[in-house]
């Protein structure tokens, strides 16, 4: 019996470490460079290069285009789509071709983001190896939230998500602001984390199960047979523990306010990392556990279930989002007007979930559509903030000053910067004919197709909600750029001798192109993203 | 000539052309017209004398073909009329809008009257405005250090204005439909505005024009409506027939109706829009739009004697009156008038007498086939009103222009007095003959201004020394204008032009009081009367101008008469007032101005007229041309006109009586009159004050409510941001998380002292949060299923 | 209070376990000193796993977590003592910058 | 040679697009060089434009004869959501396209006088422009948002950088007003789009609304072979398809669905897109970020808001209002004219209240434009009225050509004031006055543009007017009775400016030395308006013969939708209410 189990627990385990090359790649280059490291190879390579060429490597492993192929016909590619989803390590993990989606975004993020800091000064070649590994193993944990199936691998992707976050922040040494925001980041993190984790024993303990389908299972037969009102009361008390540490992730409101500050404190790059990477593997996760919940073998068991999950997550999206919106409206500092734009755009983000938990059961493929549509904001989002967060590190090297107002008259002392930076701040709002535009698009797609398709109301206030906040946006972010383009050069402004080199200026422009030109072709990329989700509900 | 009456339109069209040309070459050339634009006069003046000759033309190949007098309205017979299609502004869904043409007897007469009256005034304008070739000094027109204003001359710019009147007028007179009318309203409304503000740079003038257009406006406003009454119920604007297509005359007065007026099925239908739609609704089967049509002809009946209908045909007259009221001068939009004396006086002579300001009359008279009773006796109402006001305040007047222009006030009050009262062709006798001796006194008055370079009577006195054929010729005109002629000579009335107008309306008003004689009394004493006064201020003007002795030696030493240019056209104006409506002509084979205008009187208007809602009759012209009103009222005439010129001559040739006791003993009504009846002060007040204090509320609402509300959004997102940065944060959840934090140290332990840092409110946030999402999320399902 | 007197069972698990959760919330929310605030991250900690061993415990309820409990309950013991090494650096980073380890001195970044 | 024709429609977005891209590789010091360079692309899309105008060659001449799109271009875009790169032209694009070119090129003529940063202003205007032409020709909504949302940055620019001294504040509260009304607008898309259903429309529907498809091989499948594939189709068929909307909304209930507070989605989508839209025209109350925008924009951005996007908003209405939500079009049209109407009254009272000249003139655009709502509005094609689409139709052609003749006369009246602001810099209207005597022939052509604003006779901004009001008598005597009493505030308010600016005996205000007479410059901007003013004034058929066909189509076509679908709607409605009454009764 043993040897049946061993036997099996070996095939399983091999099986299943082919779904897990691209983590492994990852894994393999952090030891490659603490190796390279203890050899003292990074004084003569920077270990970025290393970490991008691991990177590459993932990628590749990763495959995500096959078996997509995005040269067929659309018809074609609902076939290809249905990447079986498979579950790794006894149910530990899932793999599927949502998980590659987001994850192909990530790397590709993680690539440009290395890029970025081959050309920014802030962590130069002594930190390089810190600094890679901290990222690539945060990335693994990333990962890991995407694929998980388990809520121990919730708890632990969060935690390998997040302390190589915070060492990130408090990686320049002798940085006043870096260190009390890494300190509070860890603190709050640890603290939500620990909220977390005790909602997670109380559901666990609840559904006697830690295995995502079988405790949806699970609530299916308890609510058929009827919820007393204490198990509901340990309910909703777990399921808004949990939320609490998705939404420290997600630095939702109300559990946003290490956000602002860990920004400012830390670089621009890790910034860059924290808005995108980390948003990106937290709103997967969210869809994960929320629909890891919701699914259930009939799909009319859970209703309640998931229209109390999506009530929940909409309720706080544009809660969010308009917190964000507004909030932002007085910062003074870059890096915090970022900041709190990123918290408004994680409410985006989240929005995209509701219809999907509306819909399913009602329309099984416009839930998957839902899906895509998240994928598709997430694709253009990691761009524009990529883009931006670079700006910001540039400008830090070059007139060491990351205040707003120090930005007036850009468009005289660097033309290209102020009209990328310009670009990308229109298209964080969504306005077309940019790339923003597409992703909020899709989304509010999803959403007035929930709506229309379920008519509940709380999905029609989303929508409303959701585009009254485009307008609210515009002021904060055409406030930027109109200091940058109609501001004059303020006498007490940062000089800024040298402008961005050419380098750094090609990399705005290879950015912005993007965002810029994705309006003309993005049909591949949306077909790719709705192949990859169309399996996700079936 | 009757083989060239299908040419007649095009005859007509190029008389109105011609003029327009004109205007065109002196708009874009008057640098190319000699120096300082001196051939802009004589271009315009061949121009427009070039349309007279063919309107004479026009006139003679109709009269040929439509003898004046052969149209036997006793018998029914449909006066003439020769319609046409000129080209299509637009089509919509089948029909057409566009420029058409309506050709009868009357427009051949306004079409001989306005080309002669005009060719008259530019012979005459081509002296009176030569000062305008050289740069002029503008007494007037002060500057702000006190200096008269130098300017360059605008002699072609005058005749520029001038032209483009004529081409207004004269395309108003041929319009065919209600739309072009319209346009040529405005038109001719625009020329008014550029005439009046001639002389741009005084304030008063530019104040007078705008005066005069905005009024002018208010009277188009309700003729709009009246068009819109029109086009949306019968779905055309035309006057007549053309190609098939039904025109409103023959909608409202068909030949199946023997030319009685009924109210047209669109109108019936128009306003039973809501039975229609019940029926539509409430069938108990669907119905096709055919059936629904046919069950909608089937209840027309029905509808039609419940008078559905009536009350759309009446705003439809009402509004084309309104129209009227506003060009005409009518109470109470004759306001702008007076003040339109701010033009030069050819100008005054032409538009504000004889021509624009009896447009409103013209239209009444060409609309008169679809005005129901009940809208004419509005029209007399406003007619006989209009004309003891203007009376009234030129008795008073001492501006010579002033006078002219509240006497023109007063006669176009005569006229809609008679086309109220039923009389057609009285009404429109009197607008030719007025048109003649207006005129005629309005270049005297000019010819006066020009020699003693004053309005002010008070100032003249013994001109007739001096100028003794403007003299003459004034005097010849009013007497026209008061109406002397001797009741019978040989069976006919013999006396001047305005005696026979004035008759033909006495005569009327009489037969309609009889008719009608509550109305009617007040009606036939008002016009005598008026007959009365008007005989008095005329005489009262002649004699101050022109006799006596010289008030102001310095003027009057100045004085001379006028160069031959402008007097020529006095005594040909002062001949047209004797004579023109002589019926003595019919003896010569020549249309009589009364059997032509005769000729074109509307089908319908031969019999009485009952109002359905309001109980009146208007009787048919020919009542009043019995023995037993002709008579009396002959006599009546004359007697009035008689003592008018005995009181005047009583006051001021005589001086038995003196003026200034009068005034003083009367004064409460004098200083009435001498201040216009208030009109001025009351309208200033109320609707120019009202309309600019609403303008007002709406700028401020823009800008203090909706704009404040605007910004004040921005500024509520800006300062919720704060709010939720500053407040919230720090104050409000940090507040509460401080008390409980507090809270919790009492409760735990009172050995620590504790001070609240933000990172740990961050981390109290937390739980803070969960709990309070958790408390709400309870309260909700609590209130959702409890 | 009848639990007192019940043998040792699930309740008891649970109930220490919240009782070592609020006593680490409170010791997080009132502690200035950073040590302080991770010691308190860690009795939250200890707190769920302690629920996890109760629901695991086959001797507590017939169905229960299982193994799966167990597993929890020590990686997540693992995972708090990496934790609590990268705080504990983060703390000596803040205090070799601020020459302090009082979070209420952790102030500068605000607004 | 029909290629030719599409290629000759894609490039008039694509030329300036062009255009600009090569502006910005040529030096920016030359600034002559630009701005000719710039008023040859206008040029270039004018000339095209004016091809098409002519009758003759068959293959790219506008078929005056057709009421349905011409020269349409239609390629496969973003398939995933069957959204279309879809252009044509029509009879009620088309004068506005034609506008859109004439207005523009003498807009450019007037930008000689911005002289700071030359090449970005450049850049700008010529994306402006590829905005609004796009706004035009698309067919496909997804392309239409985009374009109408493409013209908002350049716009904001324009404002904000080169615009008078409150500059960014109204340039940041045109574009919160706009992006405010194109969000709901987006609502108001999404919706549409995801009820559309291409299965409810039959093959002939399908051929007449360009709906296609391609199969894997890139090539355009037939209607009938397209309908086949949709009918085994399990998803409804979402489409952006103008065309298709249109006929879905008109021969299908995929709108119908009840949403919140018992309204169909038409009647929501109805709203939004109506909200929308009316901010861009402006009404009342949506209108204030107008007068900001114009008092503060450069002259010849001025000529380009006023004369040109102004008009998306009337364009929008009837183009996606009317025939794609007619039910709701139908039941609200009372709302819609009043709004007209009451943004008519209010702007001409707000206009004589300003003492701000180019303010005055920016709010009897607010008052010109509610004709143009006004006559959109007028749904007189009523049961009560046996279905008569006459009125209808003069009030939809009136407002279309009010919309070409404000165009017109308002660019001309903001060059006007412009002409005047460059010599004197300020716009104060009591500080003017002898204007007549210091500038004769910019005078006369200011007073005849000032005329064709006041609606005379004669000049463009008659017809329109007249037909607006006219046409709404059959709908509400009341609206229609307000309506025609706005002829005599807006003769109020322009009499009074002009008496104030250019009558009177002197001039008194600041820098009179610099009134000198117009130049030889700003006399080519000025004399094709007044022409156009004249000529469309006396010969308004010419911009008739290209709307006829088309507005007839759509009135006849929504007019039998009253009849066939409206009214027994409103008779099951009816019977209802009968019902109930006759239950209440004991």
């Amino acid at each position: 019996m043993l040897f049946t189990l061993v036997n099996h627990l070996t095939t399983d385990t091999l099986a299943s470490l082919v779904g897990l090359g691209a983590e492994l790649v990852l894994c393999a280059t952090i030891v490659l460079i603490l190796l390279a490291r203890m050899f003292q190879l990074t004084q003569r390579i920077d270990s970025t290069w290393l970490a991008m060429i691991g990177t590459l490597l993932a990628l590749m492993v990763l495959s995500p285009l096959t078996p997509w192929d995005v040269t067929r016909s659309p018809v074609e590619m609902v076939s290809i789509g249905e990447l079986p989803q498979v579950e790794l390590f006894t149910g530990m993990l899932v793999h599927d071709g949502f998980g590659v989606m987001v994850k192909t975004l990530l790397l590709v993020f993680l690539l440009l983001l290395f890029s970025l800091i081959k050309l920014t000064k802030a962590h130069g070649k002594a930190d390089s190896p810190d600094f890679t590994t901290l990222l690539l193993g945060a990335t693994i944990g990333m990962f890991l939230m995407i694929s998980t199936n388990h809520v121990l691998i919730v708890f632990l992707a969060i935690e390998m998500a997040s302390v190589p976050s915070y060492a990130m922040v408090a990686i320049r040494r002798g940085d006043r602001k870096g260190s009390e925001a890494a300190l509070k980041y860890a603190v709050y993190g640890a603290g939500a984390a620990g909220v977390m984790l005790y909602g997670i024993s109380l559901l666990c303990g609840l559904l006697n199960s830690a295995h995502l389908p079988t405790m949806a299972m699970r609530l299916s037969e308890l609510t058929s047979a009827g919820l007393s009102g204490s198990q509901t009361v340990l309910l909703v008390m777990a399921a808004l523990m949990i939320l609490a540490g998705l939404a420290f992730k997600l630095s939702a409101v109300p559990f946003h306010q290490w956000c602002p500050d860990v920004f400012e404190g830390a670089t621009a790059e890790v910034g860059a990392f924290l808005s995108v990477a980390s948003k990106a593997a937290a709103v997967a996760l969210l869809v994960r556990v929320a629909l890891g919940l919701g699914d259930s073998v009939d799909p009319s068991l859970l209703a309640t279930v998931r229209s109390f999950l999506a009530m929940l997550i909409g309720v706080v999206a544009m809660v969010t989002c308009t917190f964000g919106n507004l909030a932002a409206f007085a910062q003074t500092n870059m890096k915090r007007l970022l900041a709190y734009s990123t918290i408004a755009h994680a409410g985006y983000l989240m929005m995209a979930v509701p219809p999907m938990l509306a819909l399913v059961g009602v329309d099984n493929a416009a839930a998957s559509q839902c899906a895509g549509y998240l994928g598709l904001y997430l694709a253009v989002y990691l761009l524009m903030n990529l883009g931006a967060f670079a700006v910001v590190a540039f400008l830090r090297d070059t007139m060491g000053s990351e205040e707003i107002r120090d930005y007036a008259g850009m468009i005289h002392r660097s033309p290209s910067v102020a009209i990328c930076l310009s670009i990308l701040l229109v298209s964080l709002i969504g306005l077309p004919p940019l790339a923003g535009f597409v992703g909020k698009f899709a989304v509010f797609g999803g959403i007035a197709q929930g709506y229309l398709a379920t008519g509940d109301t709380l999905l029609a206030v989303m929508l409303l909600v959701g585009c009254l906040n485009t307008a609210v946006s515009l002021f904060y972010y055409l406030r930027v750029v109109k200091v940058m383009t109609m501001d004059p050069i303020d006498d007490e402004a940062a000089p800024m001798l040298v402008g961005p080199g050419i380098l750094q200026r090609s990399y705005l422009w290879c950015v912005t192109l993007p965002v810029l030109l994705l309006i003309i072709g993005w049909n591949w990329l949306n077909v790719w993203i709705q192949a990859a989700t169309s399996g996700l509900f079936s | 000539m009757q083989t060239l009456l299908p040419y007649l339109p095009s005859l007509l069209a190029i008389a109105v052309l011609l003029p327009l040309g004109s205007f065109c070459a002196i708009l874009l050339g008057a640098q190319w017209l000699g120096a300082k634009g001196k051939f802009a006069g004589t271009l315009a003046t061949t121009a427009v004398l070039a349309s007279t000759v063919l309107s004479f033309f026009s006139a003679g190949i109709w009269f040929t073909a439509h003898p004046a007098g052969a149209v036997d309205h006793a018998a029914h017979e449909v006066p003439p009329v020769i319609t046409g299609h000129g080209y299509t502004l637009a089509t919509l869904a089948g029909t057409n809008v566009g420029i058409n043409y309506y050709i009868d007897a009357l427009t051949i007469v306004m079409f001989c009257l306005v080309t002669f009256i005009a060719t008259c005034i530019h012979f005459y304008s081509t002296s009176y405005m030569h000062d305008e070739l050289d740069d002029v000094v503008d007494q007037e027109a002060l500057l702000e250090d006190g200096e008269s204003l130098h300017r360059p001359g605008r002699y072609a710019r005058f005749f520029q204005s001038l032209s483009l009147f004529c081409f207004s007028m004269l395309g108003l007179v041929l319009s065919g439909n209600y739309l072009m009318t319209f346009v040529f309203w405005e038109l001719v409304g625009l020329c008014s505005w550029f005439l009046i503000g001639f002389y741009v740079e005084r304030t008063t003038a530019s104040t007078a024009a705008n005066k005069a257009f905005i009024v002018n406006r208010i009277g188009d406003f309700g003729m709009l409506v009246g068009m819109m009454a029109l086009w949306g119920s019968l779905g055309t604007l035309n006057f007549g027939d053309i190609d098939q297509q039904q025109g409103i005359f023959s909608q409202v007065r068909g030949e199946e109706n023997h030319y009685a007026l009924k109210v047209p099925d669109g109108m019936v239908r128009l306003a039973a829009g809501r039975q229609i739609e019940a029926l539509a609704l409430h069938a108990t089967e669907p119905l096709t739009t055919e059936q629904l049509a046919a069950k909608v002809n089937a209840e027309m009946p029905v509808w039609r004697e419940a008078n559905l209908g009536y009350g759309l045909l009446i705003i439809a007259g009402l509004g084309i009156f309104c129209g009227c009221v506003g060009k005409s001068a009518q109470f109470p939009l004759h306001v702008w008038l007076p003040d339109a004396m701010e033009g030069p006086t050819p100008v005054s002579a032409l538009v504000h007498s004889a021509t624009m300001v009896a447009a409103g009359v013209f239209l009444v008279a060409r609309s008169y086939p679809i005005f129901l009773p009940e809208v004419l006796l509005v029209v007399a109402c406003a007619g006989c009103i209009t004309l003891l006001i203007g009376a009234s305040i030129a008795l008073v007047a001492t501006d010579i222009k002033r006078v002219l222009a509240y006497s023109t006030i007063s006669q176009l009050g005569y006229m809609m007095l008679a086309l109220g009262c039923g009389g057609w062709a009285a009404g429109v006798m009197h607008l030719v003959t007025h048109a003649c001796f207006k005129s005629l006194l309005f270049l005297g008055s000019g010819s006066v201004i020009h020699a003693v370079q004053t309005n002010e009577m008070p100032q003249m006195g013994g001109l007739w020394r001096k100028m003794p054929w403007t003299a003459g010729t004034m005097l010849v005109g009013c007497l026209a204008i008061a109406g002397i002629g001797i009741p019978s000579v040989f069976g006919l009335p013999i006396g001047l032009a305005g005696y026979y107008s004035k008759d033909l309306i006495l005569e009327q008003v009489y037969a309609f009081r009889s008719e009608n004689p509550l109305w009617g009394s007040f009606f036939f004493a008002a016009a005598a009367g008026g007959a009365c006064l008007t005989a008095f201020y005329m005489f009262r003007m002649w004699f101050l101008t022109f006799w006596g002795e010289p008030r102001a030696a310095k003027r009057f030493d100045r004085a001379h008469e006028s160069p031959r240019v402008m007097v020529v056209p006095l005594v040909l104006l002062a001949i047209l007032a004797v004579c023109v409506a002589w019926p003595a002509f019919s003896w010569f084979g020549l249309p009589t101005l009364s059997r032509s205008i005769e000729q074109a009187r509307p089908a319908g208007i031969w019999a009485d007229m009952h109002g359905a809602l309001w109980h009146i009759t208007l009787p048919e012209e020919s009542k009043g041309h019995t023995a037993a009103v002709t008579s009396p009222v002959g006599l009546i005439e004359l007697g009035a006109a008689l003592a008018g010129i005995a009181l005047a001559a009583l006051f001021y040739a005589w001086k038995v009586l003196d003026p200034e006791d009068v005034s003083r003993s009367f004064h409460p009504l004098y200083h009435t009159l001498y201040r216009k009846w208030y009109f001025d002060e009351i309208y200033q007040a109320v609707f120019v004050r009202g309309t600019m204090a609403l303008a007002h509320c709406a700028s401020l609402l823009d800008r203090l409510l909706i704009d404040r509300l605007v910004d004040g959004l921005a500024r509520l997102g800006v300062g919720l941001a704060r709010l939720s940065d500053l407040w919230l944060d720090r104050q409000g959840i940090d507040g509460l998380v401080n008390w409980f934090a507090e809270q919790t140290y009492r409760l735990g332990s009172a050995l620590r002292t504790l001070q609240t840092g933000s990172l740990r409110q961050y981390v109290m946030l937390i739980v803070a949060s969960t709990v309070a999402m958790f408390l709400l999320i309870s309260f909700w399902t609590l209130a959702l299923t409890g | 209070m009848s639990f007192l007197y019940e043998p040792i069972g699930l309740s008891h698990y649970l109930a220490v376990g919240a009782f070592l959760f609020v006593c680490g919330i409170v010791c997080m929310a009132t502690k200035r000193n950073a040590l302080g605030i991770l010691i308190g991250i860690e009795l939250v900690l200890n707190g769920a796993i302690l629920n996890f061993i109760g629901f695991a415990s086959p001797y507590f309820r017939d169905e229960n977590l299982g193994l799966d409990g167990h597993l929890i309950a020590l990686f997540v013991i693992v995972l708090a003592a990496a934790e609590a090494a990268v705080a504990l650096a983060i703390a000596l980073n803040f205090y070799n910058n601020h020459a302090t380890i009082d979070v209420d001195r952790a102030s500068e970044l605000k607004g | 040679m029909d290629n030719l024709a599409l290629y000759i429609v894609t490039s008039l977005i694509f030329m300036p697009v062009v255009g600009a891209i090569v502006l910005l590789f040529l030096p920016a010091e030359n600034k002559s060089l630009l701005r000719w360079f710039t008023l040859a692309i206008t040029l270039l899309v004018l000339l095209p434009l004016l091809g098409i105008a002519m009758p003759g060659a068959d293959w790219l001449s506008f078929q005056v004869g057709d009421g349905g799109v011409q020269h349409v271009v239609q390629l496969s875009w973003i398939p995933s959501f069957d959204i279309q790169f879809f252009l044509g032209i029509d009879g009620i694009s088309f004068p506005l396209l034609m506008l859109t070119a004439v207005i523009s090129l003498l807009a450019m003529g007037a930008s000689w006088t911005i002289d700071q940063y030359v090449k970005s202003y450049c850049v700008l205007y010529l994306l402006l422009l590829a905005g609004m032409i796009g706004v035009f020709l698309s067919l496909d909504f997804f392309l239409f948002y985009v374009f109408w949302e493409v013209m908002l940055l350049p716009m904001y620019f324009l404002i904000g950088v080169w615009g008078g001294p409150r500059r960014q504040y109204a340039a940041i509260k045109f574009f919160l007003y706009t992006l405010v009304g194109s969000v709901l607008m987006l609502i108001a898309l999404l919706m549409l789009y995801f009820n559309s259903d291409l299965r409810k429309l039959s093959p002939q529907q399908l051929t007449a609304s360009y709906v296609a498809a391609w199969d894997n091989g890139g090539n355009l499948l037939s209607a009938e072979k397209y309908k086949q594939q949709l009918e085994v189709s399990e998803h409804a068929v979402h489409t952006f398809n103008i065309l298709a909307l249109q006929q879905l909304g008109q021969n299908s209930d995929a709108f119908d669905q009840r949403l919140l507070y018992g309204k169909s989605v038409q009647w929501w989508a109805f709203v939004l897109l109506f909200v929308g839209f009316a901010i861009k025209v402006p009404s009342v109350p949506l209108h204030t970020w107008l007068p900001d925008a114009h008092v503060e924009a450069p002259t010849p951005i001025s000529m380009i808001l006023a004369g040109l996007l102004l008009k998306m908003g009337g364009y929008g209405i009837i183009r996606i209002c009317y025939p794609i939500c007619p039910d709701a079009g139908y039941d609200l049209a009372w709302l819609v004219c009043s709004i007209g109407v009451i943004s008519m009254v209010y702007g001409a009272l707000a206009a004589l209240a300003q003492s701000d000249f180019k303010r005055m003139v920016a709010y009897s655009s607010v008052s010109h434009m509610g004709y143009v709502v006004l006559g959109l509005g007028v749904w007189s094609a009523t049961a009560g009225n046996l279905f008569d689409p006459t009125a209808w139709n003069m009030g939809v052609k009136g407002a279309l050509f009010q919309m070409i003749g404000h165009g017109i006369s308002s660019a001309g009246m903001f060059f006007m004031v412009g002409v005047v602001y460059d010599r004197v810099h300020h716009r104060d209207l009591n500080q003017f006055g002898g204007l007549y005597g210091k500038m004769p022939v910019y005078t006369a052509m200011a007073m005849l543009l000032f005329f064709a604003g006041l609606g005379l006779p004669g000049l463009c901004g008659f017809i329109g007017e007249v037909f607006v009001v006219l046409s709404a008598w059959n709908f509400s005597p009341t609206l229609a009775a307000i309506a025609a009493a706005v002829v005599i505030l807006t003769a109020g308010y322009i009499l009074w400016a002009i008496q104030r600016v250019y009558l009177g005996p002197q001039y008194h205000g600041p820098h009179e030395e610099a009134l000198t007479e117009i130049n030889r410059r700003e006399m080519a901007v000025a004399i094709p308006l007044c022409v156009l003013a004249i000529v469309l004034g006396v010969f308004p058929a010419i911009v008739f013969r290209y709307m006829d066909k088309t507005v007839d189509r759509q009135v006849t076509d929504l007019t039998r939708w009253t009849e066939e679908v409206k009214l027994p709607r409103l008779r099951a409605a009816e019977a209802e209410a009968d019902q109930e009454v006759a239950a209440n009764e004991p």
